[in-house]
């Protein structure tokens, strides 16, 4: 089962994309997602320092599990309101 | 509890009615409108992007919380997505409460913690050129590097 | 800036628009509402006089001091006066400004002031009897005394 | 030349008058033309402590001159909003 990858405002236009999936590996975490991702969108390193991450639309921190058939979000500073 | 994310215009008379009471005394709604300036450049107009069912689901967490910690009667939680002009309201919030001193203190409350909180992103877009604006208060800017580090 | 007192319907969307300017990023509106108890006591509607020429210069004063004290681009302030139901809007002030803290702030302030200085009154109708409520932040509660002394 | 008397809420209400006219005298300040009303309703006598007064739209402390042509208003603690 995959990991459905959703991307955002300035982080989708960086990567030309905001919804993608990537094959689940045992033992996923939200970190070692995110570095697959970074393999295929390298530009979206400059972006790693501010970046938040939501597990089915909850934030959780880069250490949390990532179980199969999960929704993770990556989330850059927020500038609603 | 009314909470919503979406591309339609936000008005204060809607957001009103949705959380009055009739226990309420004081009223008091907040819009974040769309200014013609911003950290002295032109802006022409800006667009938002969202991630819609989170968005709503942390606005709801707030509103709850907002309602526990000031006792009010209610409140209410919009946000606009896509493009809007200079001087369409973006934000809309709205609380009931039984006295004026908390429906102040938590709409701005409410405010604060949306703009650190709630996965919303505007682009300005000026004359020449467009930026997607990182919020100074959004979680990610006060606690990432410091989350970076435990990685 | 809008001031007014009037026996007609109160609606925040019209405060709003009357306020907002291309430069504002945050509007504050504060209904003032009539809620169906007071000091434990079941509110059956209240009754407004006013003091219209003269409460229309006192709330321009105390907006036009807003507007200076807080940088505001605008604000209005309607009273409405007469026989109001539960849920109806007695008061509704709104301001302009850049950002929102001041909004809230100026929002605040305004209607802190409105209650010591206006020269309006509500009398409270119950099922059983009815009285003018004297306002505890009155000016005249805070001063008078002591002015009494004076003369 | 008369001083125009308004009254509002409870002062209007135990005087049973919104509006009526005082002859001006030499030297009236607030006070005086007070005095004047309380003789002709003294029961308002129990409101003075927390009374206010407005000349012209204007509040005024109680040793203010009111010149003939004037209008008093007596200002009983507000309450709007």
């Amino acid at each position: 089962m995959d990991v459905t990858i959703l991307l955002f405002a300035s982080i989708a236009e960086k990567a030309g994309s905001r919804k993608l999936s990537l094959p689940s590996e045992p033992g996923d975490t939200v970190a070692k997602v995110r570095d697959r991702l970074l393999e295929r969108f390298p530009q979206l390193v400059d972006s790693l320092p501010t970046l938040l991450y939501a597990l089915n639309e909850e934030y959780v921190k880069e250490w949390e599990p990532v179980p199969a058939g999960s929704t993770l979000a990556l989330i850059p500073p927020v500038s609603g309101g | 509890m009314l909470i919503r994310v979406t591309d339609e215009v936000l008005r204060p008379d809607d957001a009103v009615a949705a959380v009055q009471t009739r226990a309420s005394g004081a009223v008091t709604v907040f819009l974040g409108v769309v200014r013609d300036n911003n950290l002295g450049r032109n802006v022409g107009h800006l667009e938002y992007d969202a991630y819609p069912a989170m968005a709503e689901r942390v606005m709801r967490e707030i509103a709850e919380e907002a309602k526990a910690r000031f006792g009010l009667e209610d409140c209410a939680v919009l946000h606009r997505t896509g493009r809007l002009e200079i001087g369409e309201t973006s934000l809309l919030v709205a609380v009931a409460s039984g006295h004026r001193a908390e429906s102040f203190d938590a709409g701005h409350w409410l405010v604060d913690e949306i703009k650190k909180r709630v996965p919303v992103w505007k682009k300005e877009v000026w004359e020449d050129g467009e930026a997607w604006i990182e919020g100074p208060e959004s979680l990610g800017m006060q606690q990432a590097p410091a989350g970076m580090r435990e990685v």
